[in-house]
C-alpha cells in the first residue's frame, strides 16, 4: 500500500521538474476525470538521443515520481532504446508501486513513446 | 518526538485519556463476560450496562432502545438490511429513500439492495451538497419503508435537516434511520426532538476505540437480527460484549456531548480563521460543500490545478495529518460519490483536500498549516500541465484585451 | 483484594499483560485509521498487517486469507449466510450439515436459515457428545453446498474430527468450515493439514480482547461479504479496523500457539488431578463429555440432585468463578441444547458445572476448588427433595434386601 | 438481571431448610426437567395456624431463595392468611427477582397453596 522511499524522493524532489526552453517533441498522456495527466518535453538532438527532457504532472504522489523516474532513466538515451522502456521498468526502477497506482498512475513511459513517435513521423524517421 | 498536527479527525480520533483511564481496569484486573453470572461477570455488566445509561442519556433515550454494535457500518446494515428481512415475504414497503451523498456503509449497501430487487430513491444534491426536500417529500410512496439520510456528511460537514426529515417521515408513516456518525458531539442529537427510529454511531470518531457503534432503536419498532446466535444485547446482537470497546465509548460519548457547545465554538472560530487566510492567501481555491450549513470542525477545500493525494503527502511529510475525499475511500482512485453527486467538474474533484479539527488543535497548528500549503500549493503548480494550460490561456486573453 | 479463582476460560479470558503491552500505544501516541495514507495511518496500517501475518504463521495459511471480524459470531453469520447469498437465485447446493452442539452462533443461525427455506441436517451425538462420521458421509446429498462442524466444544470439550471431515468434504466436493474458537491454543490448528475452506476464531478466548475475530477464508474460496460499505479488509468487511483490538489478537495467538504444546500438558495434569479427586470424594458425579477425546482445559462434572446454578453461586462466593453449560447461554434457563442433544436426563442436564482451566491455574486453585466443593455439594443435597427421594429409595431397597 | 442482597441472603443462608419430623401437610411443586423442584413439609395446629414449615427445593438460587422466603413469610399464619400470599409478594419482599426468573423459579407459594388445599380438603374444611 505505501510507496517505497524512492517513491518518496522522487516525488519530494522531482527531478526535470517544469517545461524545457527549447523542446521539439511533446508528450502527452491522460485526462482530469481520471486524474493524472502527464506531459513531456524532449529535446531530440541530431543523433536521435534525447539531450533534455522535462515534465509536467497533474496527479498523485506516484504520477509525479514515475514522471520523474522516467525522465532520468531516459536523459542521453537513443530514442529507439528509450522506446523499449516500459512502464513496469519505471515502476521496478522505483522498488515497486502500490497495486492500485500501477495501472492509472504509471503513464510517463507512455508520454515518453507518444513524444517520440510523433517525433520520428514529423521527421520522417523509421 | 516530531511534531505532528492531526487534522483529520473525521476520519478518526484517538483515544483521550480520561477513555483509557475508563477502559484500563478492563484490561487488567476485570476480565470478565457480561454474560457470566460470578463476579467477575458482574462486574464486567455493570460497567456495560453503566455504558448504556451514559449512551441513552448522551442522546435522549430509553437504555433499552440501545442495541451495542462493532461500528456504525455494522449498525447501518443492521438497519437496512435488517429493515428489510422484516418485510420478508411481504411485497409492500419495500421502496428506500437515502441520498446521493450517504457515506458508503449506506450507499454502498443501498446499491447492494438495488441490485437484489428492492427499490431505492437516491436523492440528488445540489452543487453546495443539499438535498431538496420537497423533492424528498414527492419521493415517498406507498411502498416506501425506510428513510436513511445522514445528519453531517463525512466529506463536506455539511448538516442534513433531520428534524423537518423526521417530521415528514411520521407524517406518512414511514420509518427513518439518521447516520450521526459525524454529528455526535459536533452538533446536539436529541433522538426524541428529532424523531428518528434508528441512529448509529461509532466510538472511534468522538475519541473512544475503534470497534465499538451503537444502534439506537426507538422502543416499538424492529429490526431482524442482523448478527445470529448467543442471547447478548436481548437477542438483538449476538456474540460476546465487546465489553473495552463498550465502556471507552460510554465515557467518550458523555465527556463529547458534555463538551459539544463549547468545543464547536472553539473549533468555528479556528476553522473560520484557517480558511480565510487559505481563501485570501492561496488563490484558486473553494470551499466544498455548504457554506450556510455546515459543522465547524471540517474544512474541505479544492486547491484547483493539482491532485489532491500530492498535497496530502506533502503536508504529511510537513508533519500535518489530512486526507482526501473520504478516507473511508482511500483505498480507491476514483474521486468519491459525494463529489460527483455534486457535480464538481471532474479535475477540480480531485483536487479537494478534508482538513477536520479536534480536541487536539489550536491556532497555532492552524497558522502553520497555512504557511506550509502556500509553499506546497505553490510548488505542485510550479509544474503542474494544467495550471500551465490556464495560466498561459488567461495570458493570451488579456493579451488580446490589452490590444 | 479478595483471592479469585477464575475457572470460566471457555467463557472469556482476561487482557494478558504482553497483550496489553502490545496495544497500549494504539490507547495513547498512535490513534491513525490504518486507511489513512499520512504517518498516522500507516503507523497503525503496518502493525495492522503484522497482526495479519502472525494470525496466518499461527494457523499456516497466507494473510490474504485472512478476514478480521469483531468476533467468531460475526465471522459464523458471515460464512453461514455470505455462502447461501453466494447461492442466491441458484437452486442447487441449498443443504448445509452441521451438528446438534455447535455454539448458538451457527446452531442458531443454521436454525434461522432453515426457516428461510434452506435445508439443514444437524447430525446427532451419542451420549458422548460424538458424531457419527458414516452419518456424517451418508447426509451429503447432491444439493450439499456446505459442512460446519467445530473443533472443540464450548460445553464438554470435546474434540471433533476435523481431518476426517474434512477429507470427506474434499472427496464429495462440498465446503468445510470449521468453528475453531475453543480450539486454538489448546490443540493444534493448522488449516493446510486440516484441509477447511472457512475457520473462524474470537481473540478473547486466548487472552485477547473482547471485540475482534478472525474468518479464515481459503484463496479462491468465496463468501459474499456480510457487512457491506467501505474498501476494508479488501471489501470482504466493510467498517474502521479495530486497531486495538486486532492488534491485540496478533500478540495473543501468536503467544497461544508457542505455548499450546506445554501449557495443554500443564493443565491436562492439573484437570486429570482435579478430576480424580471429585470423581473419588463426591458421590453420584462424572463427567460430561467424552473421556478419551476431550481438551485438557475444560472439565464438565455433572453433580447429581443439584441445580447448576445454585452451585455456581455457592462457588462464586467462595472465590471461585465457573459456569453453567454454556455461557453464551446463561440468559437462559433451558439446559443447553448441547446436553439435550447428548440425551442426558433432564434432571442431570441442570446439574452440570462447566471448569475451564487457563493461564492462571495452579495446583493449589484446583484444590481448594475440591475442598469448596465437597461442602457445597453436601450442603445443597442435605434440602434436596430429589436426593431426599433417591436415598429414601435406596434405603428402602436395601432394607429389603436385608430382610 | 443480579440478584437482590436480600435474595443472596436467603439463598446462602436458607431458613428453614430439610424435612420436618411431624408434618400433617405437604406440598410440592416442578418437575426436574424444567429445572425447579420445591417440596413444602408444613405442621398445621388445631387452630388451623401453621405451627411450623419447612422445604427441600432443586433448583436455582431464585428457587431456594423463595422458598425460603415462603417459608418465612407464612410461619405462625393462620392457612387461610397464607393462601393470600401470592408469588409476587414472595418476590417483592425479595427486593425483585431477575425477569427471567420470576416465572419458573418462584414457585414455592403455589407449593404452599397445594399444601393448605389437601389438608383442607383431606379434613373437610371449606
Ligand atoms: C465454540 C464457540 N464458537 C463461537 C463463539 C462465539 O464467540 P464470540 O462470542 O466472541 O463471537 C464461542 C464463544 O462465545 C464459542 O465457544
Ligand atoms: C458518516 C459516516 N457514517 C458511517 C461511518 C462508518 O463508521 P465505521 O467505519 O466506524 O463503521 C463513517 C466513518 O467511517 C462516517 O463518517
Amino acid at each position: 500500500m505505501n510507496y517505497t522511499e524512492k517513491v518518496m524522493d522522487h516525488f519530494m524532489s522531482p527531478r526535470n521538474v517544469g517545461k524545457l526552453d527549447t523542446y521539439n517533441a511533446i508528450g502527452e498522456v491522460g485526462n482530469a476525470s481520471c486524474g493524472d495527466i502527464i506531459k513531456l518535453y524532449v529535446q531530440i538532438d541530431e543523433n536521435n538521443i534525447i539531450a533534455d527532457i522535462s515534465f509536467q504532472t497533474f496527479g498523485c504522489g506516484a504520477a509525479i515520481a514515475t514522471s520523474s523516474m522516467t525522465t532520468e532513466m531516459v536523459k542521453g538515451k537513443h530514442i529507439d532504446e528509450a522506446l523499449k522502456i516500459t512502464k513496469d521498468q519505471v515502476a521496478e526502477e522505483l522498488g515497486g508501486l502500490p497495486a492500485n497506482k500501477m495501472h492509472c498512475s504509471n503513464l510517463a513511459a507512455d508520454a515518453l513513446h507518444k513524444a517520440i513517435k510523433d517525433y520520428k513521423a514529423k521527421n520522417g524517421i523509421v | 518526538m516530531e511534531k505532528r498536527i492531526y487534522l483529520d479527525n473525521s476520519a478518526t480520533t484517538p483515544v483521550r485519556p480520561e477513555v483509557l483511564e475508563a477502559v484500563y481496569p478492563f484490561l487488567t484486573e476485570h476480565g470478565g463476560n457480561p454474560s457470566s453470572r460470578h463476579k467477575e461477570g458482574r462486574i464486567a455488566k455493570t460497567a456495560f450496562e453503566n455504558a448504556r445509561e451514559q449512551v441513552a442519556h448522551a442522546i435522549n433515550c430509553q437504555t433499552k432502545e440501545i442495541i451495542f454494535t462493532s461500528c456504525a457500518t455494522e449498525a447501518n446494515n443492521s438497519v437496512l438490511k435488517g429493515y428489510l428481512s422484516g418485510l420478508r415475504g411481504k411485497v409492500v414497503k419495500n421502496h428506500i429513500i437515502t441520498t446521493a451523498v450517504e457515506h458508503p456503509s449506506v450507499f454502498a449497501t443501498a446499491k447492494a439492495l438495488e441490485k437484489d430487487g428492492y427499490e431505492v430513491t437516491f436523492l440528488p444534491v445540489d452543487k453546495f451538497g443539499r438535498i431538496d426536500l420537497e423533492l424528498l417529500k414527492s419521493s415517498i410512496k406507498e411502498n416506501t419503508g425506510l428513510i436513511s439520510v445522514m445528519m453531517v456528511n463525512n466529506e463536506t460537514g455539511n448538516i442534513y435537516p433531520v428534524k423537518e426529515i423526521g417530521k415528514i417521515a411520521s407524517e406518512k408513516g414511514v420509518l427513518f434511520h439518521i447516520d450521526a456518525v459525524q454529528a455526535i458531539g459536533k452538533v446536539p442529537v436529541d433522538v426524541k426532538e428529532i424523531g428518528c427510529d434508528f441512529l448509529t454511531l461509532t466510538a472511534h470518531k468522538f475519541y473512544g476505540l475503534k470497534g465499538a457503534g451503537v444502534l439506537f432503536v426507538k422502543w416499538g419498532k424492529w429490526t431482524a437480527p442482523f448478527i445470529t446466535g448467543g442471547h447478548q444485547e436481548k437477542n438483538r446482537r449476538a456474540g460476546t460484549e465487546n465489553v473495552v470497546g463498550v465502556v471507552g465509548l460510554g465515557k467518550a460519548i458523555e465527556l463529547a456531548v458534555s463538551e459539544q457547545a463549547e468545543e464547536s465554538e472553539r473549533l468555528r472560530k479556528l476553522r473560520d480563521h484557517f480558511e480565510k487566510r487559505v481563501l485570501e492567501e492561496i488563490p484558486y481555491t473553494r470551499i466544498v460543500g455548504d457554506p450556510d450549513g455546515r459543522v465547524s470542525f471540517i474544512s474541505n477545500i479544492s486547491f484547483r490545478f493539482i491532485e489532491g493525494e500530492a498535497i496530502l503527502l506533502k503536508l504529511d511529510y510537513e508533519g500535518i495529518a489530512v486526507s482526501t475525499g473520504s478516507a473511508c475511500s482511500s483505498g480507491n482512485l476514483e474521486p468519491s460519490h459525494v463529489v460527483t453527486a455534486m457535480k464538481i467538474d471532474p479535475e477540480e474533484s480531485h483536487s479537494s483536500i478534508r482538513f477536520s479539527l479536534g480536541r487536539s488543535t489550536t491556532l497555532e497548528d492552524m497558522e502553520y498549516t497555512v504557511e506550509k500549503l502556500k509553499n506546497i500549493i505553490q510548488q505542485l503548480r510550479s509544474f503542474s500541465p494544467v495550471y500551465d494550460k490556464f495560466i498561459t490561456q488567461n495570458q493570451k486573453e488579456s493579451d488580446r484585451r490589452v490590444q
